[in-house]
């Protein structure tokens, strides 16, 4: 299960094997497969190989070899998970990571190694600013950038006040931030829960406190199935009508198929904003949906739209330098120019090796087949930096 | 703060200290008469839950589903007592602990094997799903006053069962004097049993309840269990009555700290750090009351009586 | 028996890191680097736990407290490494010093409680603190800074904690055979007939508390430099089973009963996670059929008692 | 203070649940004297071996030790005083060897128990004392044994034997004979009569013919009183005696 070695085309790879450098391209994937939020890691796996075979197990000429390794949702096992495949596997690429604080705790292990670190999720400030370091990439967005165009939302939408809730790590800490820094009118209450493998999941307390506070709106990020146990008790509660609901990164196609078995109508037509959505019109994305429909059955959720760019990015690295991978420059070159079809269509790289892209509203609706999704109705930001990048050296 | 909020929190904090009754009852009963530290019994909870959901979807009640899923929970209880648990009686508590420490990493891979890592929703009836409006416009889910109703009926049912039926006069011989019950010709190893499965039957119970708000999720009951232990700490070992009042002051401790600490906080502590360490410091409360409770009544609030 | 098996995993220990590196495999000094840390700190549970007769379930907040206390200075950017030492084994100490002398009160299962409590509220408490990242943890970016000696070199670092561990073992050696010893262990054996002989052993029970708690904030101090990465999770309740488990399942009360569980443990961990995501079940199962079977952990099973 | 009682018992009192088990018992131990407590089954002698040894505390009355009341001090700080009990049921610490057990009743009285570094296994100052008092008691062959791996007899012995180690003013033996078979029996009566004008003995036996061997006084216990108290010879003539307990047997 764990080492997956794709040798889907052994043979090609022999005719085209080159003659200097390394015969693979190994890549590590640390994600959660275990506990309640293996349920993002199996979305992230189920990408990552559609992309493999999509791509034909191939980049460059040469074979192209994925290992995963699960973080079980704690820094710790993360960081010991990166030391391993840096050390042990000699990977060329350690990419994953679902959580901001397992990032953080793993990024001095890849880098040191001197290996090339990708995110396909995780986006915490410090990576995006004075942390920022030539051999990281992201293939996501910085923590902050998705909130503060829900924060834009809800300007045009004249919501006045605001109640805001999060789980109490660094991602959570971001999000607030975020939708702080683009939204003009008054916060009135803000909860922190706790997060982790023993993540709070019944916030009877907080939404009381929330409805006490009179605000006009709620804004929470809860990603995983935090998400869909949130947006339950909000309708159980009787929010619903009192205070609307607006989102990140919350209601997606992880937590929507638990909603719908619950009968949550509720969510139908709640707002959230994203750099990508299922129906965005792309040529790379209508591929990608379809191909991920058909392989598994459902949605692809936005993890696994950026674990599916993950590929595709390493891919149009390894083919620049022709296969050389001991040509870190090179690869390090052709990937700030992210000349590779992006699901979520063309974009570029900042100076922080974040993306510089769009962000849309996203609305919840019931699709031709009578299952809940998402779809893009506004764009509210177009090539929208981070403001960390500023902070960043490069 | 208005008293619209302390009232709405007052049955929050209600609600979950009905629910850590329903977890401890079942933990001091195995306590108190078998001995025994039973450290897996949230994965009953677990199982209990994922028993609930499977069954809803089956039958689409979800009454039904609990009624069927409760004999099932205690049927995993009484396996557990009959292939783990009882071969370790006779040993020390270090015993009890590693052994049963075993059997949660056991169910909570199980679980994932079968069920898989996403969770189980549980759709509600609709007349469970609504909100209920109080004398004082108070405002509160209808299903959140279920579980209260619920559990506080269970508790009287409990009450009814230990002291005036004949089982609960066994089990209380039981839980006295296990050789002096023997003698008397009560089959111990069958009422060993019959407890353990009844304390399985009520950490399911408690998952039923919980899993149409927060979904049955893997490793739900490793956090629960905890609070629980600290609830039959406080209480005293053994005592269903001080299990009662100790999860009824822990649920609205834990609660109110939830509620109303960031705000006292904030009088003290800039509001960035009230607001991100009320939620840390609320959870430490309970444990605080604990330490205080046994630096003064090493046995808890209602010690057993002298064996 | 034994002795010897302890003997040459030590000579292992002594020499496998320079050959793992001469054979390319850096990592393995890594697993060898985080296995000499717990086998101390399994070591220093065992004084109380296999010597003293004290099943402290709190005892990853020594790991903690010892890694904060060089995570915490390093974010002020003092590196000094004997000061960081002094921080983890005094701070370490007063805690035990703390919360011994009320823990100690308690018997039993009320005793494993309350340990556990006071663990978790160290847990939360660093949860709180945003300072020193909450629940993220915090990155030690440089390591503890001693004279001649750079422990960012990682054979120098592993050799460091090699010799805490010697120390750790040479202390336990000579302190379980000391007279102090001889009052722990008398006290584990027959509280009653201790104190008929006129022994107050509370004060030899808090004093091997508190010596616990000091080595394994040492041990802990070198898991932070050696992780270079600190977090709260290392003191969760279930980081202190697992050192239960290392002690049991190597032995309580044989000296190199902790080494041979830590080895054992973290073997079974690459291997079966190596081998299925699901390895937890097995692991999990191993660990009951442990404490059913092979009471005396493999010490035991060396000398060929089946406990 | 040498005619001073060595133990002086005043008013003491103990209820359990409303029912006194111990019920205003005064009584003296002078010392040098074996002094016997002899009584029915539940007469109160455990209750009252319990409140002298300081497991449980008086609702009333005084314990006097050599002059000092110390009825509400713990149990350690009465056998620091120069008090040592034995158990009826066999109380040593099976898991150490027998001699350590006996060191261990050393160390108690040597009190210099905060010693961290030297071993303690081949310290002559406890290891002489400890064969000294197992050769006493006859047990130097079995010292090196698990002490949980020897006979019953032995393990009475090796109570006497710990207890002698602590080196008492006054021995406090519960039911020193208990579960002994005739053999065994009679080897302890020999023990103790060779410890006999050596050390003050409290001795609580329900074996007759030990007590009237032994006992240069005897108080009778019935109920929770003390129903009589005096030389052997008075106590087997007193009327009362006879009637409440004796009488059975004598029978």
């Amino acid at each position: 299960m764990k080492k997956t070695a794709l040798a889907l085309a052994a043979a090609a790879a022999l005719l085209a094997s080159p003659s200097f450098g390394a015969d693979k391209v190994k890549i590590g994937f640390v994600t959660t497969v275990t506990t309640p939020a293996g349920v993002i890691g199996r979305d992230m796996v189920d990408a990552v190989n559609l992309a493999m075979k999509d791509i034909g197990g191939m980049m460059g000429g040469l074979e192209v070899e994925l290992i995963i390794e699960d973080d079980g949702f704690k820094p710790e096992i993360g960081k010991q998970k990166t030391d391993k495949l840096v050390k042990q596997d000699d990977v060329h690429f350690v990419a994953g990571f679902i959580w901001s604080h397992v990032l953080l705790a793993s990024r001095k292990s890849a880098l040191d190694g001197g290996k090339f670190l990708i995110s396909s999720n995780a986006g915490p400030s410090q990576i995006a600013g004075k942390l920022c370091h030539e051999n990281f990439f992201s293939t996501s967005w910085q923590n902050d950038q998705t909130p503060m165009a829900m924060g834009e939302v809800l300007n045009q939408r004249g919501v006045k006040s605001l109640y805001v809730m999060a789980p109490n790590y660094a991602a959570g800490k971001n999000m607030v931030s975020g939708v702080e820094r683009t939204f003009k009118g008054e916060i009135l209450g803000k909860d922190m829960t706790k997060w982790g493998k023993d993540a709070q999941l019944d916030f009877s307390a907080e939404l009381a406190k929330a409805k006490a506070s009179g605000a006009d709106g709620i804004f929470v990020f809860y990603p995983g199935k935090a998400g869909g146990a949130f947006i339950k008790q909000y309708q159980q509660a009787g929010l619903q009508g009192e205070i609307a609901l607006y989102t990140v990164f919350t209601v997606d196609s992880i937590a929507l198929p638990n909603l719908q078995k619950a009968g949550m109508s509720g969510v139908l037509g709640s707002l959230n904003t994203q750099f990508w959505g299922p129906d965005l019109d792309t040529p790379q994305n209508r591929k990608f949906v379809s191909g991920f429909k058909e392989a598994y059955g459902r949605y692809p959720s936005f993890y696994a739209a950026q674990s599916y760019d993950t590929i595709f990015l390493i891919k149009s690295a390894v083919e620049a330098v022709g296969g050389n991978m001991d040509d870190m420059d090179g690869m390090r070159a052709a990937m700030m120019k992210a000349d590779f079809p992006s699901v979520r269509g063309p974009f570029r790289y900042g100076n922080n090796h974040f993306p510089i892209q769009n962000f849309y509203l996203r609305q919840v609706v019931e699709d031709a087949d009578g299952v809940w999704t998402t779809t893009v109705v506004d764009t509210v930001l177009k090539d929208h930096q981070d403001v960390y990048a500023a902070e960043c050296k490069m | 703060m208005d008293a619209g909020l302390v009232a709405a929190q007052l049955l929050n904090g209600l609600q979950l200290g009905v629910l850590l009754f329903l977890l401890a009852s079942g933990l001091t009963l195995i306590f108190g008469i078998m001995d025994f530290v039973n450290l897996a019994h949230g994965s009953l909870y677990m199982v209990g839950a994922y028993f609930c959901a499977t069954l809803t979807d089956a039958t689409g009640s979800f009454l039904l589903a609990v009624a069927l899923a409760l004999p099932a929970t205690a049927l995993v209880g009484a396996a557990v007592e009959l292939l783990v648990v009882r071969r370790l009686y006779r040993r020390d508590h270090l015993d009890h602990v590693l052994a049963t420490f075993g059997l949660i990493l056991c169910f909570d891979t199980l679980v994932q094997i079968l069920w898989g890592p996403e969770g189980m929703a549980i759709r509600l009836p609709a007349w469970a799903d609504g909100q209920q409006h109080l004398p004082g416009g108070l405002v509160f889910p209808t299903y959140r006053l279920l579980i209260i109703g619920a559990g506080l009926a269970v508790a009287a049912g409990l009450y009814v069962l230990v002291v005036k039926t004949k089982l609960g006069m066994r089990i209380r011989a039981g839980a006295s004097n296990p050789a002096m019950a023997g003698a008397l010709g009560i089959d111990i190893g069958l009422l060993f049993t019959l407890v353990f499965a009844l304390g399985a039957v009520m950490a399911g119970l408690a998952g039923m309840m919980i899993a149409p708000i927060t979904e049955a999720s893997i490793g739900m009951g490793n956090e629960i269990i905890i609070t629980a232990f600290v609830v039959v700490i406080v209480g005293g070992i053994g005592s269903i009555r001080g299990a009662f009042v100790a999860a009824l002051l822990i649920g609205l401790i834990d609660t109110m700290g939830r509620s109303f600490l960031d705000m006292g906080l904030k009088l003290v502590i800039d509001v960035q750090a009230a607001e991100t360490s009320a939620p840390a410091l609320s959870a430490m409360l309970i444990y605080i009351l604990m330490a205080a409770v046994l630096a003064f009544r090493p046995q808890g609030l209602f010690p057993p009586k002298a064996r | 028996m034994s002795r010897a098996v302890g003997w040459a995993l030590l000579a292992a220990l002594a020499v496998g890191p320079p050959l793992a590196l001469a054979a390319g495999q850096p990592f393995y000094v890594d697993i060898l680097t985080r296995l000499v840390c717990l086998a101390a700190a399994a070591t220093s549970l065992n004084l109380i736990l296999g010597h003293g007769g004290m099943i402290s379930f709190g005892h990853a907040a020594y790991i903690g407290i010892g890694a904060y206390a060089v995570g915490i200075p390093a974010y002020y950017e003092i590196y000094d490494g004997w000061l960081h030492i002094l921080l983890a084994v005094a701070l370490s100490a007063l805690f035990a010093l703390a919360t011994g002398a009320i823990a100690l009160r308690t018997r039993g299962v009320y005793f494993i409680m309350i340990t556990m409590a006071f663990a978790q509220m160290v847990f939360f408490a660093v949860v709180s603190i945003e300072e020193y990242g909450g629940d993220d943890g915090l990155v030690i970016d440089i390591r503890s800074e001693f004279p001649l000696v750079d422990l960012e070199g990682s054979l120098t670092l592993y050799y460091a904690c090699f010799a805490v561990l010697l120390g750790t073992l040479y202390l336990v050696h000579r302190l379980v055979r000391s007279r102090f010893g001889m009052v722990i262990e008398g006290a584990r054996g027959n509280e009653r007939r201790m104190a008929a002989l006129g022994f107050a052993f509370y004060r030899h029970r808090l004093a091997a508390y508190v010596l616990a708690g000091a080595l394994c904030g040492l041990s802990g101090a070198m898991l932070g430099n050696f992780t270079n990465f600190i977090s709260p999770e290392m003191m969760d309740w279930t980081r202190s089973g697992e050192l239960i488990f290392m002690v049991v399942l190597g032995g309580t009360g044989a000296l190199f009963g902790p080494l041979m569980g830590a080895a054992a443990f973290l073997l079974l961990e690459e291997l079966l996670s190596g081998w299925t995501i699901y390895w937890q079940l097995p692991f999990g199962l191993l660990l009951i059929l442990v404490v059913l079977f092979a009471r005396g952990g493999l010490a035991g099973l060396l000398e060929g008692r089946r406990g | 203070m040498a005619d001073q009682p060595l133990l002086r018992v005043e008013d003491l009192q103990k209820s359990f649940g409303g029912v006194a088990a111990v019920d205003g018992v005064s009584m003296e131990v002078r010392r040098g004297e074996v002094h016997a407590v002899i009584g029915p089954n539940g007469a109160g002698k455990t209750t009252l071996i319990s409140l002298l040894a300081g497991e449980l505390r008086p609702d009333r009355g005084r314990v006097l030790f050599d002059g000092r009341d110390i009825a509400r001090r713990p149990a350690h700080a009465r056998a620091m005083l120069g008090f040592a009990r034995s158990f009826q049921i066999t109380s040593v610490v099976p898991g150490m060897r027998v001699v350590d057990n006996v060191m261990l009743a050393v160390l108690a009285r040597d009190g210099r128990s905060f010693r961290f570094w030297r071993p303690a296994r081949n310290d002559p100052a406890l290891i002489r004392p400890a064969m000294a008092a197992l050769e006493r008691v006859g047990l130097s062959e079995v010292a090196e044994e698990r002490a949980g791996a020897v006979s019953h007899g032995e393990h009475r012995q090796l109570e006497i034997a710990m207890t002698l180690a602590a080196e008492p003013e006054l021995l406090l033996l519960d039911e020193p004979m208990a579960g002994m078979s005739a053999d065994e029996s009679r080897r302890m009566t020999g023990i103790l009569e060779g410890l006999k004008g050596e050390k003050t003995m409290l001795l609580v036996e329900h074996d007759m013919d030990v007590v009237f061997a032994l006992a240069d006084r005897i108080s009778v216990l019935v109920s929770g009183r003390i129903a009589a108290s005096g030389a052997p010879e008075a106590v087997r003539a007193d009327e009362a005696v006879r009637r409440a307990y004796l009488g059975d047997e004598a029978a």
